[in-house]
């Protein structure tokens, strides 16, 4: 393309080689297209494409199977780097071993690359805190009274994220801090808001008035389908606590009299963001670590203004969309020269 | 012989008791698997008759009937319009997109989301009313594409109050409390029962709806008799599109943004329901009434076990199992052919 | 009065020139008589009247007005009307009797209405079966209904409107010599009082005779003649169409009946429909179940072919007691039925001839792990397609694309290749033309002269009192007597199945 | 009759020229398509025709296309197996559970996943022929059924290496290398073919697959002419059960591990595939080599598009369209009929 060709004829001085002349890169994420995959790819794509880098998405529909096929066919084109993101631990490490030996950077998002209780060597690995999140919301929810009852919103085994979460759940609720009502979760994958309301609906008619404190949505998607049964219903008895964020669940959060009293999330765009910077200070031939940790934050219903989206949360939040971590001078230097 | 006139003897003169019940099971199968599952629920769940539970499932069951009255519709004229989920999804799209990005207001977004998913019926009639691609065939490529389709509108995001749009230009644009309403009760269940209604009319009592069945009971036929099939088979897409496109109108409503094929959930469950409606009242044909009694077996079935605390996994085994309960009651007879 | 004239016809289909520079033309209040053997063109001929083909060349008026045929419908708006041939292509199974009489007021007359009105619709079907004198539920749904009452609707459907001309094509196949009668008259009254020109296709010759005043007669495409039918006799009729002599007296060589092949005893069905039928056929023998419609005729032979479940009764073959609890059985103990409704259940219209042919006999061209050799499958194909005269390209046809005649060849001849020692046939000369009966007739014979125990089911009784050996009569699904083909005639077998005793 | 009588001379010895294009392209539309998609990739992307690439190709289909090649059996006997999708995830759930759970070595827990899934085919028969519940609408139930048992078989959906059992006991099973191989090249690619060619050679060769087509056809008279119809239809579903059942245990070696509904995804491309197969060639039905075709096709675009950088939200819009131009290709014809 044209910019790779202005960085070809035009090297910047004080900026490594590695990642200057048309260099490529392929995101390949294992899950659905929706807000957090798209916002997770666009900080990736843009914060990339600042430096002047050529980037292509892919997704994989959580299709383990094609994930690998996608993988396999991006490394033997020619991109220099690859971000990989949902990779599950029983193949992950076979999957990119090809991409290191073929001399490939990478960087992982919520990917364990280990065979044998090895790492793979040159990966580094970043992560979402699915603990901390956990424990972020747990407290929230903790805090409304005396071992409050509820109704938990979950699915799984095997979706990694989850699993993480659940592993938290179940600590408070061993530890007595909260007590199970009911676990709803979602059957029709397609359509998990509505799904999810339908069997809320349900639930909501077999507990009356008071004999609920609290919802856990344990990933916002049911979250909001939760929300909408409860609304349909009239039950602000009942209070929403959840884990992730979108634009709309923060329009939610602010509706009028809306019982969605915090969500605990990492900044998804900011995500995409750490990935592709830890992965130009590979192709630098910089140090890099092997593990990096992006800090959960959490978005309280008390705290949105009136003109609060996603995109000004930083505003409200701190340490939200912002991080100069892994910022280097020539980085800066190169978001000047390719500037539009 | 003369004035005898011709009677052709029934040899069925002497029907036995189990046949008379059989007769009575086959026809009324779905309604019995109605009444005995309110039954068992009312007694083992005591707030399950509530009021306002009954709303519920009226509610929960209102999108998928009226995207499965199109569906229905489709089904008269022995096509099959696989390009409802995503038709549904498409118009989820465009009216929250004209909310949001164009703050157009509620008629006019309303309108032309419905008006702009006709496209997707002109569309599925030319593939199989020009090019004679089988409906299954056809409206399964339409679905992939008005998925696509979709899908890069909405950039592979989704769409809700606040957000920028895709050239990253601030939006002001607001869902109206108007639209909100639509799907709200008693609204939301209202409008399920107009559109049930209404196409039960006009299949029944128009001429245009008899002209679908006789198309789909003999497609030769009713050509030689003069109906201009082909018109009326893009009509029966077209009602399908539209129906489609309401029920995805509705779900923008209910969920306040555009999702991700949002639409697509619904393919599934608005078959069994016109499935096992098709057998409703021993009519063996695909009819409006009964697809409304389909999707109440399959609402009632799932209110009910969850409020039995059912396990969310293990629910598909028991609606897989009832649906297969109740097409059995309908298709299974002593006799053979 | 109206005159129609079709002028210089011809239609082509792939591998087929149906129609050659055909003239045909007639006047209102006329009842014309059209024959030919099977594939002969006179459906085709019909179809391009009535609006079915479009690409035809030639010319069609009426009083000298040039016609401009592009559709069924424009055939009714100038008064042309027909009742097709294959009645399952002209109904809409699961609609009920009086949306199907009524299919083209429907669909033609109800333009700036929307609305049906159900009361007036059965009203109106019902005055139009009352009409035909006939009785059928017009509630109930088409697919229920028998064969004969299949046609007795389509009469129906067309004779709900005035029109200047209606084709019947073959429409007395399926009825019995009662409903025949009762539709003679409705032919006669509408020609006669009401001035239709009518076009009666038909191969029962006597019936031509008995209804119709002028005849035109095709073959291979073309019209042959068209005569007066009072100046001709039967036998010039059939040397005209087939184009040689044929004796329509069928001759079976004087084999002695050999000892009892099959018994039945004391058989009812599971519908109970069927009561207490007991019945012997010998080596050599062709027994004919004579009835009228709706007797159970049919009903019978599939139970004994093991198609419908018996409730009581047992079938002795040789003296050993055999189980056909399916036609899988029953084609493995030695049975085989030729169907009565052949496109439905005696041929497989969408494959190729060979493949029907051969399709009760795979085994025998089966190497080990039933793999087929496909060479000795057509080989074979081709001998039974010479020796029954089917009238096809090649073997690779596809059976849909032969006349109706040439079909029913197929179906009796796939039993061919099979060990079959019963062979069951239920009227198996339906819309078989005269030339292609007296081949059908020569087969059975032979069969029975190779040792082959016969059943041969029909409502024609002239047919069965050609052909068979014995005779059962039957009424309301029972046997009610048991005759000898030599001491007998129609009257008295026409007595019994009227349910005289 | 003499010889003479059954040649019946042709007409149409002159046939124009665009009607004898029009025929070719009409039973060779897939694969001319494939090969303009070839051309077309292999001069836009350098390494498209790479032997690698090609190879990436072959690898990305074979799960697809071995299910699929079941759907195509189904397809055969007029049936259609849409529970063929939960098949698969089922599989898949318990050759991982055998391994990990169980510690049953590899040849065992392969036989035993393929032996129960058996059952799923035999209760669809169960349905179809005994009940007389029409294919798709029992298929239908079975699908939600066989997704429900194997969730709630998994406790939920997953069993991975290290996971504990559901009543918490740890396990100690592993994936065995030997059983990953089967997902490796060549041997995945070499799977695909040997079930291509046994299910061609099967159908096309023998007299069950004759049969199958037969009752396709016309079951009735198949029936009729003594053919145990209800034991090949049957059977038409014991392979289609099991070939889904391989493709799941495919799928198990390549993930390592059982995945929430892993093979439902695989339901609509193995429609596709079979689809747009049975107009290969002009043969008009489901066949083995067509279906390959199809995946082929559908293989190829994916691969391609991908390389070519079309965001990954439109690619369903060309994969419809290309799928609706290769339907169009076979079914357009310009007579009327
Ligand atoms: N659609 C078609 N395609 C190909 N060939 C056809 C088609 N329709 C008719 N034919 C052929 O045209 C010829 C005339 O057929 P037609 O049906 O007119 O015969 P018919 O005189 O009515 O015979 P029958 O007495 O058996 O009804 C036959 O050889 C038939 O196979
Ligand atoms: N599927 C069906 N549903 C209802 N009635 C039926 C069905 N099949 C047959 N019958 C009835 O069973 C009776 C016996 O029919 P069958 O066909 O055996 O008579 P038949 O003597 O063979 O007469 P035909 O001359 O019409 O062949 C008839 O009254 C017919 O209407
Ligand atoms: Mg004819
Ligand atoms: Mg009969």
């Amino acid at each position: 393309s044209e910019e790779a060709n202005v960085a070809k004829a035009t090297k910047l001085e004080n900026v490594p080689d590695g990642v200057q002349g048309g260099v490529k890169i392929a995101i390949i994420r294992n899950l659905p297209s929706d807000d957090h995959t798209k916002q997770f790819l666009d900080g990736a794509r843009q914060e990339g494409e600042s430096f002047g880098f050529e980037v292509d998405t892919m997704i994989s529909d959580n299709n383990d199977a094609k994930f690998q096929e996608l993988v396999a066919q991006v490394i033997q084109q020619d991109y220099d780097g690859l971000i990989i993101s949902h990779g599950k631990a029983d193949y992950s490490y076979n999957m990119i071993k090809p991409a290191i030996d073929k001399g490939m950077k990478v960087v992982t998002f919520d990917t364990v690359a280990e065979k044998d209780g090895e790492k793979l060597e040159g990966v580094t690995e970043t992560f979402q805190d699915d603990h901390k999140l956990a424990e972020l919301s747990l407290n929230e929810i903790a805090s409304l009274g005396d071992k409050p009852r509820v109704i938990k919103v979950w699915f799984g085994p095997g979706v990694p994220p989850l699993d993480s979460r659940q592993e938290i759940y179940k600590q408070y609720e061993d530890a007595g801090k909260i007590e199970t009502l009911e676990t709803v979760g979602p059957t029709n994958m397609q359509d998990v808001q509505g799904d999810v309301a339908n069997k809320m609906n349900a639930i909501l008619a077999k507990y009356p008035e008071g004999t609920v404190d609290a919802v856990w949505g344990s990933w916002d998607e049911m979250a909001k389908g939760a929300y909408k049964a409860m609304k349909d219903n009239k039950r602000d008895d009942i209070k929403l606590i959840s884990i992730d964020v979108s634009n709309q669940d923060i329009n939610l959060m602010r509706e009028e009299n809306s019982n969605w009293l915090a969500t605990a999330a990492v900044d998804p765009y900011l995500i995409g963001q750490m990935n592709m910077r830890l992965l130009a200070k590979k192709l630098a031939g910089e140090e890099t670590p092997e593990n990096y940790n992006l800090e959960a934050r959490l978005v309280k219903q008390s705290d949105l203004k009136e003109d609060t989206t996603m995109f000004n949360l930083n505003e409200i939040v701190d340490g939200w969309g912002v991080s100069d971590d892994h910022n280097e001078p020539w980085m800066d230097e190169l978001r000047n020269a390719f500037k539009k | 012989m003369e004035e005898q006139s011709l009677k052709i003897n029934n040899p069925i003169k002497k029907e036995p008791l189990w046949q008379k019940s059989l007769t009575l099971i086959n026809n009324w199968g779905t309604v019995i698997a109605i009444i005995a599952l309110l039954v068992f629920f009312a007694v083992s769940i005591p707030e399950f008759m509530s009021s306002s539970n009954i709303i519920n499932i009226m509610r929960s069951i209102s999108i998928v009937t009226i995207i499965a009255i199109g569906l229905t519709v489709s089904l008269t004229v022995n096509g099959f319009d696989l390009s409802i989920g995503s038709t549904a999804t498409l118009a989820n799209s465009l009216v929250v997109s004209f909310f949001v990005w164009f703050s157009l207001p509620t008629g006019v977004s309303i309108a032309l989301a419905l008006f702009l998913a006709l496209g997707v019926a002109l569309f599925n009639a030319f593939l199989i009313v020009k090019i004679k691609i089988p409906d299954l065939f056809a409206t399964l490529a339409t679905m992939f594409i008005i998925e696509g389709v979709a899908m890069t509108y909405t950039g592979g995001g989704s769409i809700s109050v606040g957000m920028p749009r895709l050239d990253g230009t601030p939006t002001t644009g607001t869902i109206p409390p108007l639209f909100s309403l639509l799907s709200q009760t008693p609204y939301i269940i209202i409008l399920m029962l107009i559109v049930v209604a209404a196409v039960y009319f006009f299949l029944k009592h128009t001429k245009h709806g008899r002209y679908l069945y006789m198309i789909g009971g003999n497609i030769e036929a009713s050509r030689l008799s003069g109906i201009p099939v082909n018109r009326y088979r893009t009509l029966a897409y077209i009602i399908s599109a539209f129906l489609a496109a309401l029920g995805g109108v509705v779900l923008a409503s209910q969920i306040g943004s555009a999702q991700i094929n949002a639409g697509g959930g619904y393919l599934m469950p608005a078959v069994a329901a016109a499935f096992i409606g098709s057998s409703f009242a021993g009519q063996g044909k695909p009819n409006a009434i009964g697809t409304l009694v389909g999707a109440t077996l399959i609402g009632v079935l799932e209110n009910g076990l969850v409020m039995m605390s059912v396990p969310y996994y293990s629910l598909n085994i028991i609606k897989g199992a009832v649906l297969a309960l109740a097409l059995a009651s309908t298709y299974y007879t002593r006799r053979k052919n | 009065m109206t005159t129609l004239d079709m002028k210089d016809i011809s239609i082509e289909f792939p591998g087929v020139k149906a129609l050659q520079n055909v003239d045909f033309s007639m006047n209102a209040g006329e009842i014309r008589a059209l024959i030919g053997a099977n594939g002969a063109g006179k459906s085709t001929l019909m179809k391009v009247l009535s609006g079915a083909y479009t690409h035809y060349t030639g010319k069609v008026s009426l009083d000298d007005q040039l016609l401009d045929i592009q559709s069924p419908r424009d055939a009714k708006d100038y008064g042309i009307d027909i009742v097709y041939q294959e009645v399952d292509t002209a109904l809409i199974p699961y609609l009920d009797v009086a949306e199907n009489i009524m299919l083209d007021e429907m669909v033609n007359n109800m333009s700036g209405k929307a609305l049906v009105s159900w009361k007036n619709l059965h009203l109106k079907a019902e005055e139009t079966l009352a009409r035909l004198n006939v009785q059928i539920d017009t509630r109930k749904r088409v697919n229920q209904l028998s064969l004969a009452e299949k046609q007795l609707v389509l009469i129906a459907r067309a004779i709900v409107h005035e029109r200047k001309f209606l084709i019947l094509d073959e429409p007395t196949a399926p009825l019995s010599n009662r409903e025949t009668i009762e539709l003679f008259r409705i032919v006669r009254e509408l020609s006669h009082n009401q001035g239709l020109g009518i076009i009666f296709i038909s191969h029962r010759l006597p019936e031509l005779f008995e209804i119709c005043e002028t005849i035109s007669i095709m073959k291979d495409g073309k019209m042959i003649t068209t005569e007066s039918l009072a100046n001709m006799t039967q036998q010039q009729v059939i040397e005209l169409m087939l184009g040689k002599r044929f004796n329509e007296e069928h001759q079976k060589h004087q084999v002695p009946i050999g000892e009892t092949l099959l018994k039945i005893n004391k058989l009812s069905d599971e519908a109970q429909f069927l009561q207490n039928i007991s019945l012997e056929v010998r080596q050599h023998e062709i027994v004919g179940i004579a009835g009228l419609v709706g007797a159970g005729k049919t009903e019978l032979c599939k139970a004994i072919f093991g198609e419908n479940p018996l409730k009581d009764g047992q079938i002795y073959l040789r003296d050993k007691i055999v189980r056909n609890t399916s036609p899988t059985h029953a084609v493995r103990n030695g049975f085989a039925l030729v169907p009565e409704e052949r496109r439905k259940e005696g041929v497989l219209v969408d494959e190729p001839v060979y493949a029907n042919l051969t399709a009760a006999s795979l085994k025998k061209f089966s190497l080990p792990f039933a793999i087929l050799k496909p060479e000795r499958e057509r080989e074979r194909a081709r001998k039974i397609i010479t020796s029954l005269g089917i009238k096809t390209p090649s073997e690779n046809q596809k059976v849909s694309l032969l006349s109706g005649g040439n079909q029913q060849k197929v179906a009796v001849g796939k039993w061919l290749l099979t060990d079959a020692e019963i062979l069951i046939f239920d009227e198996p000369t339906k819309g078989v033309d005269i030339g292609a009966k007296g081949d059908i007739f020569d087969l059975i014979t032979s069969l029975a002269e190779e040792g082959k125990g016969i059943i041969y089911a029909s409502s024609e009784l002239n047919e069965i009192l050609n052909i068979t050996d014995r005779i059962y009569v039957m009424y309301d699904g029972e046997i009610v007597k048991e005759l000898l083909t030599k001491d007998t005639n129609e009257e008295e077998i026409l007595f019994y199945s009227t349910g005289g005793r």
